[in-house]
């Protein structure tokens, strides 16, 4: 694919390139992220990202943490998305464990992560509207956000941080009207995205500033390893729901979303939204189903262990969180503690990739493409 | 050319929409709480029963196994207890268990504490629960430390003196018995001899 | 594509590169390969038709206690198959060449894997810490590191 | 038009205080409403019921953030230049006030009656651009320089498109003295120049909509010049984190935030003199008119334009610094100079 970017002639203009450093406090890096950029005028030359300003030794605890003392760390990786987090890890430890949860539980967990992953991209949308400037779709999308999280602590007791998976089961049931309140749910994600649609998607000032900006070819964002919907919106279709069907996905039917040339650039910071708002109509999709198969009636814990033991041996267990591809290679050695366990930071990966994009943008496209990859510091520096 | 009009007109046009939008809503219902006066933390509308919150020992309950210690991920829990000795009398927790550890100290740092309820999980006798209150504060690191034992240091010392004092006791309990099962023994091979 | 056969290819092609091949009863099977041969075995995974591991998962540096290696987890996008490749690094400087031109994610799970554990890639772009200070003091993440007391004049609390 | 306060207490020293006080005393309630505004607007319109705490329902909020900013540390940057850092939000307040001179409120009251009044707001309307370049670069800070730098080619381009309008309604009124313009519009609500101004006849139709047009482009300008939203890429809060005045802090940021304000009010007054007839009521000579009913709709109509400035700020992302020129260059300069034309053409038939 060729790349476009705005041409500008360095060449003849005899000018003092800029260097600028972008956080670790500014308004729009997410978070404590650095971003050290060289400037000719406005036009981005290169961006180098110092990271690491949150790092706080995830792996290196979790060798000192019991099984079940790990999963409130990573609620902790990706603040955003804790249930989609817990996951993949819960499910490496049950693999390992040869553990079958009950039909109930898998359900349940779907459907968790489905919302969570709607409460994530509203979240990404929502800021990325707000790296451009508009200020109210950011608020539309956090009221219906607060239904999410009000549901979330209904059934887990947090907010944000839910320690909700455990290793063989769920902490707790369900609350008696839930499944009321996720429909409920569902039909005001579904009112607001199509206010969103139209107030900042469909905005021309909106679709001028995203279309061509960052444009991701396909076959870099593989080399990258990216994952979600920074590759999706690459036209990649890879989604490890549909192409390794974990847990119960492969029971739903719904789309992988890709990006496309409709308006913009296939892999421009356009696509990589709209990605993200038509997954929330996906997970809609998927919540449905599952709401309607689920069974009423089962024990979210019967099938907890006495002792979480894992045999030696190791696994690489991955989920398709809302940002991407979140893995844990667990090494275990027969103890209580892993032996090592390794995460695969989707951020941090896929965070690798804007030095590659941005550069022959300006300023302002830079924090869009850096709003675009989405990116969650907690994640990035573990 | 065409193009150039259209981008305009849709330009137009889209900031209407966007105006309409936000103009609908500038007479729409607020959805803010206001935050102390319309919050009731018994509610349950706005706390779940099973919200986690600050934590709360109920130490009559506690037989002190140190469960919620070893449970804890970011260590914020120190329980310290000493056996207790038959000169108590018969002794029980509240849930009718038999006592065998008296609690010295059972303290929770709140400022470390992460909610995540495995304390909860792990305690047999339900002693450690979640209550509704979330707004606490404090001027130092220390006053969010909180110590549920409410035994004088006089009575605590009294508790560790009695088992100092027991443990001599039965050490020389136990020399006197062992002294006397081995005269029996001896008298016993005496008597076979 | 099984692991087994994906195992047999390439055993046909490295004779000796590809040391030997882990089957657990839980878990997934892996592949141990010759540290030093390792930029050739990926550029072949990656290219050779059938095969094309164009997505490199997961780069992780491991401290076995007795010895120190790498553990790359290949996915191909096309065939939808995985495959594991661990190499083992002796105690003593370890270093291994860098697959940062094969797959460019290596970049950052490469510098990570040093900034842990001291693990040196040959012929990568920019060898330097990334979730450390810069001029932060051992291995983290090694068996038997033992931290700092003071960083920059300032106590680390343990 | 003579002017009220001389013909009150004489053409002397203290009348011409008064006469430079009386903006000023609009000025600050003015600021303070218009903060108000912008706050609970913007809070309804994101469903959020915005300050409550301070007085009734919040109103005092503006008040306790005066009084905030006036009790906050003066920082003054070391390696900032010191006489140019402190001029600089001065300078920005100056320009905006100055233009209060020849903004009428009513029939009889203009501060200065002089007949290049709005060739003398376009002229002071530059003037800020000095003052926003002058404190972005000497705070000697990056962010401030890049919005610096952005402000000057944003406010030139669009000075052009205003021009224009200007042009336009200088041709068609054949004076530049505010009042007349306004007296020219006077009577019924189609005399105003946005339904085709004074002239009678099936012409009046043609006008209508050039004189359309005009009015959006000015709009769209005034926008520009005021560096609101969607063209507030010199302060681009997500981008050069406050632009020109990110290392000011208490009195010189609330001399900013005045004079932004300030500046909302000068091109809302100006819209309405321009385009929907100024002090003059809508109900025609005879209904709800004179000195005292010109003030409530002179200040009336320009409000409105405040409200729609906020409400464009609470809807709109923000452009980009070449989209910004392209709209200008490309978009609005061609249709202000097409409207120009085609108005004198039609100016000189009829």
């Amino acid at each position: 694919m060729e790349r476009k970017f705005i041409e500008y002639d360095f060449g003849r203009v005899d000018s003092e390139r800029m260097r600028l450093n972008v956080g670790p406090q500014h308004p729009s890096t997410h978070g404590v992220l650095r971003l050290e950029i060289e400037l000719e005028g406005e036009i981005v030359t290169d961006v180098i990202p110092h990271i690491g300003y949150l790092h706080r030794c995830f792996e290196k605890y979790c060798e000192q943490m019991q099984y079940p003392q790990v999963i409130p760390y990573i609620d902790r990786l990706d603040y955003i998305a804790s249930m989609n987090n817990e996951w993949p890890f819960v499910m490496g430890v049950e693999k390992m464990m040869n553990i079958q949860v009950p039909e109930r539980v898998e359900y349940i967990r779907v459907i968790f992560a489905e919302l969570n992953r709607i409460a994530n991209h509203q979240i990404a949308v929502a800021t990325f509207g707000m790296d451009a400037g508009a200020f109210t779709p950011f608020l539309y999308l956090f009221r219906d956000r607060e239904m999410i999280l009000n549901l979330f602590e209904h059934t887990s007791g947090a907010r944000l941080l839910y320690n909700y998976f455990w290793v063989g089961g769920l902490a707790h049931d369900v609350p008696p009207n839930f499944k009321d309140t996720a429909l409920n749910i569902i039909k005001t994600v579904r009112a607001t995205n199509e206010e969103v649609m139209r107030l900042l998607m469909g905005n021309k000032i909106f679709v001028e500033r995203t279309v061509k900006v960052g444009i991701l070819p396909a076959d870099v964002a593989i080399n990258f390893a990216c994952s979600g919907p920074v590759l999706r919106g690459s036209g990649v279709e890879w989604d490890l729901r549909k192409a390794q069907p974990y847990s119960i996905y492969d029971r739903f039917d719904f789309n992988v979303c890709v990006g496309s040339n409709e308006i913009g650039v296939i892999g421009d910071s356009w696509n990589r939204n709209i990605v993200r708002m038509n997954e929330m109509e996906q997970s809609c999709r998927i919540i449905e189903q599952a709401i309607a198969q689920m069974p009423n009636e089962g024990d979210v814990r019967e099938k907890f262990p006495k002792k979480v033991r894992p045999p030696k041996g190791e696994i690489y267990c991955s989920a398709e969180n809302p940002k991407g591809e979140l893995g844990f290679y667990l090494v275990a050695d027969g103890g209580n503690k892993p032996f090592r366990l390794k995460s695969r930071p989707t951020s941090f990966v896929n965070l690798a990739v804007l030095p590659e994009i941005c550069k022959g943008y300006m300023v302002a496209d830079l924090i869009l493409i850096l709003g675009s990859i989405d990116i969650v510091l907690g994640e990035v520096d573990r | 050319m065409v193009k150039y009009f259209k981008d305009i007109l849709l330009g137009f046009w889209t900031i209407m929409v966007g105006m309409k939008i936000t103009m609908d809503h500038l007479f729409q219902k607020k959805v803010t709480m206001q935050y102390p006066e319309r919050f009731d933390p018994i509610d349950t509308g706005f706390m779940p029963d099973n919200s986690r919150n600050k934590l709360f020992v109920d130490i009559d309950d506690c037989n002190g196994c140190g469960g919620c210690e070893r449970d804890c991920p970011v260590n914020c829990i120190t329980v310290e207890t000493v056996k207790t000795v038959p000169s108590d009398g018969p002794i029980t927790i509240k849930s009718g268990a038999k006592r065998t550890l008296w609690v010295l100290k059972h303290e929770i740092d709140y400022s470390k504490c992460c909610f995540c309820s495995l304390c909860v999980e792990s305690c047999a006798t339900s002693a450690i629960f979640h209550t509704k209150e979330f707004d606490y504060s404090g001027y130092d690191r220390n006053e969010l430390k909180h110590d549920f034992v409410s035994y004088s240091d006089e009575e605590k010392q009294k508790k560790l003196d009695n088992f100092v004092a027991y443990q001599i006791v039965k050490k020389q309990e136990d020399a006197a018995k062992k002294a006397a099962d081995e005269a029996a023994k001896a008298a016993a091979a005496q008597i076979t001899k | 594509m099984l692991v087994q056969e994906i195992y047999d290819n390439l055993k046909e092609k490295f004779p000796e590169a590809v040391l030997e091949f882990i089957g657990t009863a839980t878990g997934d099977p892996s592949t141990v390969v010759d540290a030093g041969q390792i930029y050739n075995i990926c550029k072949y995974l990656r290219d050779q038709d059938g095969l094309e591991f164009d997505y490199l998962a997961l780069l992780s540096g491991m401290d076995y206690k007795d010895k120190f290696g790498t553990v790359y987890h290949l996915y191909s996008l096309k065939y939808k198959h995985r495959f594991v490749i661990k190499t083992y690094l002796p105690k003593e400087d370890p270093s291994l060449p860098s697959v940062e031109r094969i797959w460019k994610t290596a970049n950052w799970h490469e510098r990570e894997a040093y900034d842990m554990f001291g693990i040196k890639f040959e012929n990568h772009p920019n060898m330097i810490r990334i979730l450390c200070p810069y001029d932060w003091e051992g291995y983290p993440l090694r068996k038997d590191y033992v931290g700092q007391e003071t960083y920059h004049g300032v106590r680390i609390p343990v | 038009m003579g002017n009220f306060v001389f013909d009150l207490i004489g053409k002397n020293i203290v009348a011409a205080l008064v006469i430079c006080i009386i903006p000023l005393v609009f000025i600050l309630p003015y600021a303070l409403i218009a903060i108000l505004g912008e706050l609970k607007i913007g809070a309804w319109m994101q469903d959020r019921v915005g300050p409550m705490r301070t007085g009734w329902k919040g109103v005092l909020q503006p008040v306790a953030e005066v009084v905030k900013l006036l009790q906050k540390e003066d920082i003054t940057p070391t390696i900032a230049n010191k006489p140019l850092f402190n001029l600089a939000p001065f300078i920005v307040f100056i320009g905006a006030f100055a233009a209060f001179a020849v903004l009428p409120f009513s029939e009889k009251f203009i501060p200065s009656g002089i007949n290049l009044g709005l060739f003398f707001v376009f002229a002071v309307g530059s003037f800020a651009v000095i003052g926003i370049v002058m404190g972005g670069w000497a705070s000697n800070n990056k962010y401030s320089l890049l919005g610096a730098m952005r402000s000057v080619a944003q406010i030139i381009s669009y000075e052009l498109p205003a021009g224009m309008v200007f042009l336009s309604i200088a041709t068609i009124a054949g004076t530049l003295d505010m009042q007349t313009i306004i007296l020219n519009q006077s009577g019924p609500i189609w005399n105003w120049y946005i339904f085709g101004g004074p002239q009678g006849g099936a012409i009046k139709f043609l006008f209508i909509p050039f004189f359309v047009i005009l009015f959006i482009v000015y709009l769209i300008s005034s926008l520009a010049e005021t560096n609101r939203t969607p063209f507030d890429i010199p302060e681009g809060e997500s981008e050069i984190v406050a632009g020109y005045h990110t290392e000011y802090s208490g009195m010189k940021f609330a001399m900013f935030f005045m004079a932004e304000y300030a500046n909302m009010y000068v091109v809302s007054a100006i819209i309405v003199i321009l385009f929907l007839g100024g002090w003059s009521s809508p109900f025609g000579t005879s209904f709800m008119d004179g000195p005292i009913w010109g003030i409530f709709w002179m200040v009336g109509k320009a409000f409105f334009f405040v409200f729609v400035q906020i409400w464009l700020r609470w809807t709109l992302p923000r452009l980009r610094v070449d989209q910004l020129m392209y709209l200008g260059w490309k978009v609005l300069l061609p249709l202000s100079i097409a409207c120009f034309m085609a108005i004198a053409f039609l100016a000189m038939i009829n």
